[in-house]
């Protein structure tokens, strides 16, 4: 498999930078981290816009730079597309020629996409001829998307391109975004402070620690590691499954899929009987239960499970984490108090229970 | 009336913005990013002519670009013409006595809009030559409208560097200014009047036109 | 007392030695303020604060006579300006300095402007005069007065051109050169006047300075510096 | 009660904003809306930088604007702390002194906090003797709200403060502004595109669509609308019920409170039995059982409810808004085969499940 | 060597910039913020002086302010002292003649910086005039340099207009710029070129600590 190998050092008064990642040059990798634990700055050395003293940086075969080597690919010559955190809209140009500015550079046999295209997805339409400055915020980001999109790139470098956006924006650009890996196959390099926003899209997940890789690694790995559970932050720990599409009940519009022995309920996919199909489970939207229900209930999916560890008591707060063996590790969260009450213990057989709408956002086309 | 002063004048005004322009925008640019320590010495630089006396910047100029002078001697046995006395001598002393007008605001713009704009031209495929005339040059056109205001005012208005290295002949070195001055010498000031007058009430207009355009600029940075 | 004179540039340099002599005769000390005779005028008439005049030309101080910023009876010529055909090259022009106006063989040829200054009005008589005036007046770069048009040769950018004999009769710059005195006969005589003025009517001062540059010691040095007197 | 009553009418070339609102001077009040609906527009117009033609604006007893009167009151005279949408802080002083900006302006009898305090709370020590323009995004924001802060203002207006802040110092700064506005009284008034973000603060909510108020009133109200569950998104949709404290179990970090006749558990609260407390409880948090469950599970919360009301089937998709009743009427969200299956119709007795550390990011002291 | 007029030269220059900062800062800080009308007009006049040259201006401005002038008249009648021919002539000459180069680049300054960081002052309780002391100047502060070391080299190079308006009187109005073109006439050559010399280093040493300074200020605004 084709990756980006990349090794940066950069020190500011106050802050360093100091990272040696190698992730895969498709999917979605997601830099996580604190407000100012250094994902903009790594962000920036990918794109070439740093040079760090000691810097390297291969996508594929191709080397972009190697500082022992004195090899520096300038950033225009990369195939880059780069949202920036602040949109950076050229305030001279209408929103149409800012969307254009990367298209029009891009060689056309090169070009993969259209102006409608963006346009559409990025519901632009009544503000093509508008200048950006008069745009609020969330429009400018959704433009500044657009831009980058229309260059065609073949890594897409983003640095929280939704923060500013409402729930219902990020919910049309989503879709987008996994389309673009999927059909374009276009490796997306994603900065973020809050997973929950990519938890649809996330492939390889880098934790970012005031300016060092603190994990880095397959998602699935790395949120379902008990000891990193603290640090993602309550509404990202979580697991992803891979299953299969088994049917669809068009009529509820809900999806079955099959994951291994077990039918879930999934909101309905416009996915082929057979495809295969990544779930993610948030730990927060487990509940355990010993047996089976008695009484029917609203929860539809239901995976027997076997306890395999117990997280840190230590930590204060209600909350504790536990991993699950369901054919993979999953984690899940519930209060300590429901922990002594069904005295859960590693080797134990229970259920976990999931909220099929809980899913909604947590779920992913392969 | 004497039409051809001022068509001397506009022609030496315009040609003198255009060089201007031409060497202002890369010395401008180059001082609004540099962090290079020489910068100081050549900002300084910049601005020194227009500490002397324009007479006497004319008289060293008028030595300088003359037969014998270190460039006008050269000049001369390449080209076979002399530079002191001519239009071409006109355009270089102008330049250089209007060389701080360009640059400083010009500088003023680019270093105002900063490095963002080109990281984000950049990273969208355009070199730094692109990125520079598809960005930053627009987003400074406030700048090179003062810059252009200034220079060429200013040069309308040279007067001292123009009549030493120019010599003041009619129909070539011959400018409106110096039209305007030799009829207050000669008490002939009925034609001073109108001649400024005129002068006066073009600029005005070109002024105004200029800055209303101007004003329709949608650049702001802000 | 003090006496505040204004001069016509040309004669700054002869009137300083002048100066020297009246301060240490009489005590009294001279400010002087010079520059072209037009730009004197138009100040004296808003209210300079100058005593004495000493243009370049006799048409100035008659006009202040009378429009009244000048005392009516103190006008009188102090100098008599004689022009100079001259280059820096001391091998350019030989005595008959007629020769090289007609053979032309030079690039240019400075003069005041005839507009404003009295020796450019006296340099084109002679080049009419000499019926040279058609064919030279190409080859002309006109200075903004006498000390630019001696600068323009000077330097050399002009290979000849008319200057003021006074110029070329500094001291310090004796023989340098080569010189064609133009013959008189040639141009209308330069009369340089001097004028009191009202402001110095009731200053003694002024008045002795005047009298001063009618003696005869100041005609002496006056000759001396390369002017002609009436 | 003293309320704030306002009414603007903004023009723009694509834009208008036409609004009439009152509401109270205390509190959080949320305005709400996807981007370009005039969240910025309307706080703008209160806090005195857009003067409008028809404009009036009244807080408490005191009339800041009435256009038909030529009243205006200058924002500087207005004892407001305004935070931007971008941080906007003063790039020629250090991050101290943009600090101290308003709190040298405001007289030290009217102050009521201090540079410490702000500080330590917002985290800013390692940054004061920082220039803005070297911090990132969050650490810039942080900086604004400690200055808007430091300015003593009574009345907070704040736009998207919390939009580049990662979860952790989301969750450092949350418990302050509710303190904030308990211990100082001041009223906020919060622009949000993320409902969730303030679901623990939000008193009073205003729904923009496009640049008109669709809804506005009490957020218990205004949330549990079925018919704007579609409008506030997934995560937003919700209740808020009223409790008491009724013990703790501090060896499990949980609080028991009383709502009604049933005992809820909540991640322990520092607060005497028998304070009032809010919960919210999110729609999609909910699930619904027939009857009491035979086996353990780990869902400590369970309310007996009757069903009130069944959302419109129309919408595509498999979720369905249920209002429940349990004292008082809260919303759940469940698939639409769960409704089926169930048979639920208004009327029907049920049990309303709630995993007690989903209420760890709902809960606010009152 | 005569110090008299590099004192009054320093003098002048001085006292010209800082009569141009009091007048030019509000200039400059209504045209970058009006919205009105007559905004182009203000612009284009104060670009005007510029156009004339500095001795035909020198005329006009020796007219308006001698003793029957429509300003030194007044002027005259009220203080019993003209205007013309004084050092405050000369001040008021060379305040018109700089105005541009003041104005210019603090207006852009002004712009540049724009009305955001004004609002945040005010919510944060400055009034116009604080915010414009505590935040809009010193993030003109740029702007500032680029306009004082324009209007005093202006100044110190201006010729024309000195020499019309303030008549060249020993002590009073000849200013170096004045001293050394009489040398020049008066073919005092060494003179002319060591008093050049001199205006020249010390401007440049000036000049250089001035964007040395500069360098080191803190605001940019990217
Ligand atoms: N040019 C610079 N000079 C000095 N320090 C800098 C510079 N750029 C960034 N820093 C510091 O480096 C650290 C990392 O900054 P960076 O912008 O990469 O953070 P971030 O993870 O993107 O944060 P955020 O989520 O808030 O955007 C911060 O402490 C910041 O203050
Ligand atoms: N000065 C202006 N001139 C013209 N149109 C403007 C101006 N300011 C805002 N608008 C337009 O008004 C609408 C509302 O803008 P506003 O900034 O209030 O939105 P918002 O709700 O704050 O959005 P966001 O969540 O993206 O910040 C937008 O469509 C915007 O383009
Ligand atoms: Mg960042
Ligand atoms: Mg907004």
């Amino acid at each position: 498999m084709s990756t980006i190998r990349s090794r940066f050092k950069i020190q500011y008064a106050g802050f360093s930078l100091e990272t040696d990642l190698n992730f895969p040059a498709e999917g979605v990798t997601v830099i996580f981290g604190r407000s100012g634990s250094g994902k903009t700055t790594l962000l920036r050395c990918l794109a070439g816009l740093e040079k760090s003293s000691a810097g390297f940086m291969k996508f594929g075969d191709a080397v972009w730079q190697d500082e022992s080597k004195k090899l520096f690919l300038p950033v225009h010559r990369r195939p880059i597309g780069l949202v920036f955190q602040d949109a950076r809209l050229f305030p001279h140009l209408t929103v149409r020629d800012n969307l254009l500015y990367g298209y029009r550079r891009t060689e056309p046999t090169r070009r993969q996409i259209e102006l409608d295209q963006v346009v559409d997805l990025m519901n632009l339409q009544p503000l093509l001829d508008r200048r950006p400055q008069k745009l609020s915020g969330g429009e400018q980001q959704r433009v500044a998307i657009g831009r980058a999109l229309l260059k065609s790139p073949r890594l897409l470098l983003m640095d929280e391109p939704l923060a500013n956006l409402d729930a219902q924006h990020k919910q049309d650009i989503l879709p987008f975004l996994i389309r673009l890996k999927r059909e374009m196959r276009i490796p997306i390099v994603y900065v973020t402070h809050s997973l929950s926003e990519v938890v649809q899209l996330v492939d390889t997940l880098v934790l970012l620690e005031n300016g060092k890789s603190v994990a880095a690694g397959p998602a699935n790995e790395v949120l379902s590691r008990l000891d990193l559970a603290g640090k993602v932050g309550p509404s990202a720990v979580g697991s992803v499954l891979t299953a299969t599409v088994a049917g669809h009940e068009t009529e509820f519009g809900l999806t079955r899929v099959q994951y291994q022995d077990h039918s879930l309920y999934i909101p309905e996919q416009p996915l082929a009987v057979g495809s295969p199909l990544r779930l993610h489970l948030l730990a927060q939207d487990i509940s355990i239960a010993l047996g089976e229900p008695q009484a029917p209930t609203s929860i539809l999916n239901r995976l027997p499970a076997t306890v395999l560890e117990i997280g840190s008591m230590e930590s204060k707060g209600s909350a504790v984490n536990l991993k699950l063996d369901v054919g993979e590790p999953i984690l899940a969260t519930i209060t300590r108090k429901s922990l002594a009450h069904l005295n859960l213990k590693p080797g134990m057989q229970v259920y976990a229970n999931v909220k099929a709408v809980k899913m909604v956002h947590e779920i992913e086309e392969y | 009336m004497d039409w051809q002063p001022i068509w001397i004048t506009l022609k030496l005004a315009a040609t003198t913005v255009g060089v201007l322009l031409l060497i202002g925008t890369p010395v401008a640019w180059w001082l609004a990013h540099t962090k290079s320590r020489a910068r100081v010495w050549v900002e300084a630089g910049v601005a020194l002519p227009l500490v002397l006396p324009p007479t006497v910047l004319g008289f060293y100029l008028l030595i300088a670009l003359g037969t014998n002078g270190i460039v006008g001697g050269p000049f001369e046995s390449i080209t076979g013409s002399s530079l002191a006395f001519t239009f071409s001598g006109l355009v270089i002393a102008s330049t250089l006595y209007s060389f701080p007008f360009v640059v400083q605001p010009l500088q003023g713009a680019f270093e105002a809009s900063g490095r963002n704009y080109l990281e984000a031209a950049w990273s969208l495929g355009a070199s730094k030559w692109d990125a520079f005339i598809s960005v930053a040059s627009p987003m400074a056109l406030r700048g090179y409208v003062t810059a252009i205001v200034l220079g060429f005012a200013h040069t309308l208005g040279e007067f001292g560097v123009v009549l030493m290295v120019g010599g003041n002949i009619p129909g070539q070195t011959k400018v409106v200014s110096i039209a305007i001055y030799d009829h207050v010498e000669a008490l002939e000031y009925s034609q001073a009047h109108w001649l400024s007058g005129g002068l006066l009430l073009f600029s005005f207009t070109v002024l105004v036109t200029v800055y209303a355009f101007n004003r329709r600029l949608p650049v702001h940075l802000s | 007392g003090e006496v505040t004179v204004a001069v016509a540039s040309n004669f700054l340099n002869p009137l300083k030695t002048l100066i020297q002599e009246f301060q240490k005769q009489s005590g009294h000390t001279v400010r002087t303020v010079s520059g072209s005779t037009g730009k004197l005028y138009a100040q004296i008439l808003h209210g300079a604060p100058f005593d004495v005049f000493l243009s370049a030309d006799s048409e100035r101080p008659r006009l202040l006579e009378q429009e009244g910023q000048a005392v009516a009876g103190t006008r009188f010529t102090y100098a008599r300006g004689k022009i100079v055909l001259w280059s820096a090259d001391p091998h350019r022009i030989n005595a008959d300095g007629q020769n090289i106006l007609h053979r032309k063989n030079f690039r240019r040829l400075a003069l005041a402007n005839p507009k404003t200054a009295p020796y450019g009005k006296a340099a084109v008589t002679v080049l009419k005069r000499l019926n040279l005036w058609t064919s030279l007046s190409p080859l002309i770069v006109q200075g903004e007065n006498i000390g630019q048009t001696f600068q323009f040769v000077a330097t050399g950018n002009a290979e000849i051109g008319f200057v003021a004999l006074s110029q070329v009769g500094d001291p310090r710059l004796k023989n340098k050169g080569s010189r064609w005195i133009v013959p008189e006969h040639l141009y209308d005589a330069i009369d340089q006047d001097a004028v009191l003025l009202t402001r110095g009517e009731s200053q003694p001062p002024a008045r002795a300075f005047l009298l001063f540059l009618k003696s005869d010691p100041a005609r002496e040095r006056i000759l001396n510096y390369g002017y002609g007197l009436k």
